[in-house]
């Protein structure tokens, strides 16, 4: 496998990464995705906006995040396991550096609505987060089930001044709170920005949610660097729902050696079981039927319960510079039961699929011994602590 | 800037069979009524679309009912999911249209990944195959639209564009020279379902389609009874009068009910 | 009211501040508790150890936490509000700062085993992160009513491989479980450990927390004048249940003209109500009743829960340098609300007390228009999200 | 470093009721045998108090029942919770103590802050004044012993002095010399409470503390029954047993069945 000169840079005039992306959305949206792409390249091209959300990242959010060691698990393992951490930030995981970013760029184009797809309801939180943060009306769809399975998340938001509406369409989770988003968002588009959670949905939304979450790339990459005179680490390991957090990371190590490494739930693993199509404003693989209606995914971890894959990812996988690999429920809850035990650590459920690879990769040889692995903890596991205990009684 | 130029032009149109229907009555003095049905909701469907026909539509929507269709509201979602739920899928939507045997044009409504699943040349070949006249696919924007575009233009199936609202009028123009049947002005920002009150931008965009474009403009999204359809067509051509049809069908008014409905509608049109 | 010098230097030989402080211990735990003196002091003075300290804290607690400014309490208030993010460490509160310090003092005195008293959890789930990442063993003693009520951070510490003991003497609450840790100590003594959640108990205790907490102050301090070219706020606020996250912040301005302030439960007002006693090894304020019979606190606030207060706050109320204030739980109801909705911050119910304190005086105007305050965001609310969910249905 | 020099000497020592008695039958030849009972538990303490003096005890230790008895295992935490729940105050017990009338010495066993609430002074007073012949506290060790010992010396109150397994040599010799009444060996690392074992570690102290004093040592914590307690005499000149006469009472073994058990203590260590 030989990487392409910068396989993660920017897509093309179309938002296409290679054959993957584009901009599959209802005329009405057409000229916001359009504002919104300009908007963004402006934005990022300009030092006081890239300055003040740096800013706003640190003082606020909790940036640079550490890198972890953990010495015990890798001892464990036998290779050597560094964590990114996410779960340390405002919130309790990456979704806030996407959030913080797409508010402040709201702010700049004068729309002082934030509209939100949430799943269990982290991405919603950071939105209903930033839009107190910058004093902005906000409105989260969460499909009905999700809204009973999560009512503390709910309240939160509530708290947090956000208005939740219920999804009782389709399956009522996460796939449903997309369409639900667009619907509103077709009819608001005017005064409103859709702040989408991942890297998906039309042009410019997957390419600029990866360089917003890219931050987590390229902190890690200097931080292991600094700590390990100059190396990168031999494998890069992050799940895998929309695939933000992955994307963000990845794009901080694309261009070393480095092996990546997207880990998803077994029941949601659109690389694994998914087939090109076009949903939720891209072209990108999913999960669905022989004759293309989308199928739910089902995983033990609410943000990694989605059909779909941002489409840099599909690229990724095409090109072969990452691979994806799918783990399943059972792997997952003892790789969140190890990292407690053996670094007191617990982890989002999300990112134990990243750890449940890793653990089996280290246990099957698939990661020789003393293989240096970075591991994106991308959220913390205290939503997921009751959870866990049920399925554990 | 992801803009493409416009990928086709006038010199190379052919004049499909639903645009050259309501051109026709159009000249003839005529405002426009299509209904919208979802195909392959309930058993007596297709009844209801020979009923649409005989009720005096000028061309007839059927759904292809999509898990996820984002442009719709409630009612058509709802539409969707039971039809979906009684089995319907693009085949024996197909199936059930090529077996309806009405004179009356029909346009397909769908969203693209059911397409792009079957393939475009593999669909249009089949929508060609079951005597659909049009395609109208709202997720699919003028930019993403060539290559589906060029298979419906070689199959004989006319790709009916959106407009809406929030479209420019450069992009507006763009839009009309690509489209084919008729332009779809989309009534007001939001997805289908009925109002109470007429859209002020139903008028405007009606007005500002009809500035660029020789194409047939009807008007849909929001369009709910007799009289809001007679404001509309002092401007526009016609009509697409979706939700309010369905909402009905699903509340169990059979091909009499529908019939009767659009039936009144045409005579609001025609008085 | 003129400030001693150094009002927050070390306590006397005989471990007091003032009048207040001392060992009042069984004999059993008096050589212990002057080996963790010596032990301390040896390790404090050691570049090696406070520089592992500094390291654990940075790449594993997340240090330095950022100070966040709220422009929109601020313009609410009247007042500049900071706030110093202790919610953002690993775990969510300022707790770590402690533990992490003391299981690398029991490494360092050879001792394997931690035993910890906790309220609502937190101190418990500190303690037993540490354990966890350290390898050793880890025993929580939490009264039984708050295990009922905490079963989520009851089950949190066991996955992090710690043994929680349900405490059935007396109040069975905090105060009880401390009883049951100083008795499981008194057994123990030569393996064990015992990490005093705040800076109480006897000697070296209340002064060791205070330096492991410093960091919280020192921190606060620094990025205050960095950001306020040189000044320092007006005030500083934080809450006080025990009292470390107040001395740790009032240690890093004591020297400074800053006016200190600690709030306190209206139900657990150990400066408000309490009179001098020795309980839980120290002489310090305490709720009791004519006899000396100790009474129990009421709060919403389990954190606050404590009918003492450190040795070291009594003598800085004594001396004037510090002013203790109550607050009733209606007003930190409020606070918690109001910091979420103007901020997107859910500060947990301790802090919330100091915030609750800020919004009245700045009513009231004890706090004049424009004063620069700072206020320790101890912990975040997650926690205390379903609590306050159901105080407010 | 805060450890005081030793702040008495043998000089100043008058010796006191309850250190004179032990030294006496001590000499006698006696092993000395000193039960604990929880002041103010149940309505017959004062009976039971006077049944142990009957059965043979050359020291009587009574609890005053404090909230938060960090010295204590569970049997001693029940009977306190149980007589402050029944009203027990230090007053109530002081003042059944005086209406005991016996001729045993008494010595209170309690937590400092029940003396520093009333005041070192005025507590010792009110100790006396009962007849209380010394006060045992766990939790105020040598070094901050010292404000209380110069009031309880002055009111002729003995303070016993307890020494751990863990306390050092050194120490230990000035914890004797500090010491009144008799020197108080806990017997092992641990609360109080019954062991079914005897601990080596109750040897080895008693060992420890009778190389450094000429006080009587007695040994507590953890002896539980005659078979231990008679091991424990070997080497200590005798016993306090708490836990286990505690549990019979909180049992209702009643003034009789107190007596009783402190009877066949005494006989097995008579014998
Ligand atoms: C902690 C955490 N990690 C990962 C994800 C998955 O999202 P993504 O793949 O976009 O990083 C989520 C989604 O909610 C999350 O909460
Ligand atoms: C978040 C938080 N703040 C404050 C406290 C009170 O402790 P202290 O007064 O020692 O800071 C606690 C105790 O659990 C806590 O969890």
């Amino acid at each position: 496998m030989v990487a392409a000169p910068s396989p993660m840079g920017a897509p093309d005039a179309s938002g296409r990464f290679g054959s993957f992306g584009g901009r599959f959305v209802p005329e009405s949206l057409v000229p916001a995705c359009m504002e919104l792409e300009t908007a963004f390249s402006e934005a990022w091209a300009d030092a006081a906006f890239r300055a003040r959300l740096a800013s706003l990242l640190a003082s606020y959010a909790g940036r640079p995040t550490p890198i972890t060691e953990c010495p015990r698990l890798s001892a464990e393992l036998g290779v050597e396991v560094v964590l990114k951490r996410e779960d340390l930030t405002h919130t309790g995981s990456h979704k806030i550096n996407n959030v913080l970013g797409q508010a402040l760029l709201a702010e700049r184009m004068g729309k002082r609505r934030l509209i939100a797809e949430t799943g269990a309801g982290q991405h919603g939180v950071a939105t209903a987060t930033a839009a107190a943060y910058f004093g902005m009306e906000c409105a989260v769809f969460m499909g009905e089930v999700d809204v009973e399975r999560q009512a503390l998340n709910v309240f939160r938001m509530e708290l947090l001044g956000a208005t939740v509406y219920p999804v009782r369409s389709g399956s009522r989770t996460l796939k449903d709170a997309v369409n639900e988003a667009l619907r509103d968002w077709v009819a608001s588009v005017e005064t409103t920005h859709y702040c989408i959670g991942s890297v998906m949905g039309p042009h410019p939304y997957p390419y600029l949610v990866r360089q917003l979450q890219r931050v987590v790339g390229d902190e890690a990459r200097e931080q292991y660097r600094e700590r390990s005179g100059g190396r990168d680490p031999d494998v890069i390991v992050a799940c895998v729902g929309g695939g933000s957090n992955a994307a963000g990371t990845f794009a901080g190590f694309a261009d070393t050696a480095a092996r990546l490494v997207g880990v998803e739930a077994a029941g949601g693993s659109a690389v694994g079981h998914g087939v090109p199509g076009i949903v939720h404003g891209m072209r990108s693989l999913f999960l669905q039927d022989e004759e293309g209606q989308v199928l739910e995914a089902e995983s033990i971890s609410a943000g990694l319960d989605y059909p779909g894959i941002g489409p840099e990812h599909a690229h990724l996988a095409e090109l072969g510079r990452a691979t994806y690999e799918a783990v399943g429920d059972d792997e997952v809850l003892a790789a969140f039961q190890v990292l407690a035990r053996t670094e007191g650590i617990l982890p989002a459920l999300e990112p134990a699929h990243a750890l449940a690879w890793v653990i089996r990769a280290a246990r099957d040889g698939t990661l020789a011994p003393g293989t240096k692995v970075l591991l994106t903890m991308s959220g913390r596991g205290d939503k997921d602590v009751a959870q866990v205990k049920e399925m554990l009684a | 800037m992801s803009v493409q130029a416009p990928h086709d032009d006038a010199r190379t149109r052919a004049t499909g069979r639903l645009e050259s229907a309501l051109r026709e009555r159009r000249a003839a003095g005529r405002k426009l009524l299509v209904p919208y049905v979802t195909g392959g909701l309930g058993a007596d469907w297709v009844d209801i679309v020979r009923a649409l026909a005989a009720a005096g539509a000028d061309g007839i929507e059927v759904g292809i009912p999509f898990s996820d269709p984002v442009m719709d509201g409630p009612v058509i979602q709802e539409a969707s999911q039971r039809a979906l739920a009684q089995g319907a899928t693009p085949r024996s939507v197909l199936a059930g249209i090529a077996s309806a045997e009405v004179d009356t044009p029909i346009a397909v409504m769908t969203y693209y990944n059911l397409i792009a699943r079957a393939g475009d040349k593999r669909m249009a070949a089949e929508l060609a195959r079951a005597g659909v006249a049009a395609a109208i696919l709202p997720d699919l924007p003028l930019e993403e639209a060539r290559p589906w575009c060029a298979e419906a233009d070689a199959a004989g199936v006319e790709t009916v564009m959106l407009a809406a609202p929030t479209t420019p009028d450069e992009r507006l123009a763009r839009l009309a020279q690509r489209g084919r049947g008729f332009l779809y002005a989309v009534g007001l920002l939001g997805v289908t379902g009925e109002r109470s009150q007429l859209a002020e931008s139903a008028l405007a965009i009606a007005r500002r389609c009809k500035q660029v474009t020789d194409l047939p403009v009807l008007v849909g999204v929001g369009v709910s009874n007799a009289s809001q359809a007679r404001a509309i067509c002092e401007v526009a051509d016609g009509v697409v009068v979706g939700s309010a049809l369905v909402r009905r069908i699903l509340e169990g008014a059979g091909p009499d009910g529908a019939g009767e409905f659009i039936g009144e509608l045409r005579q609001a049109l025609d008085s």
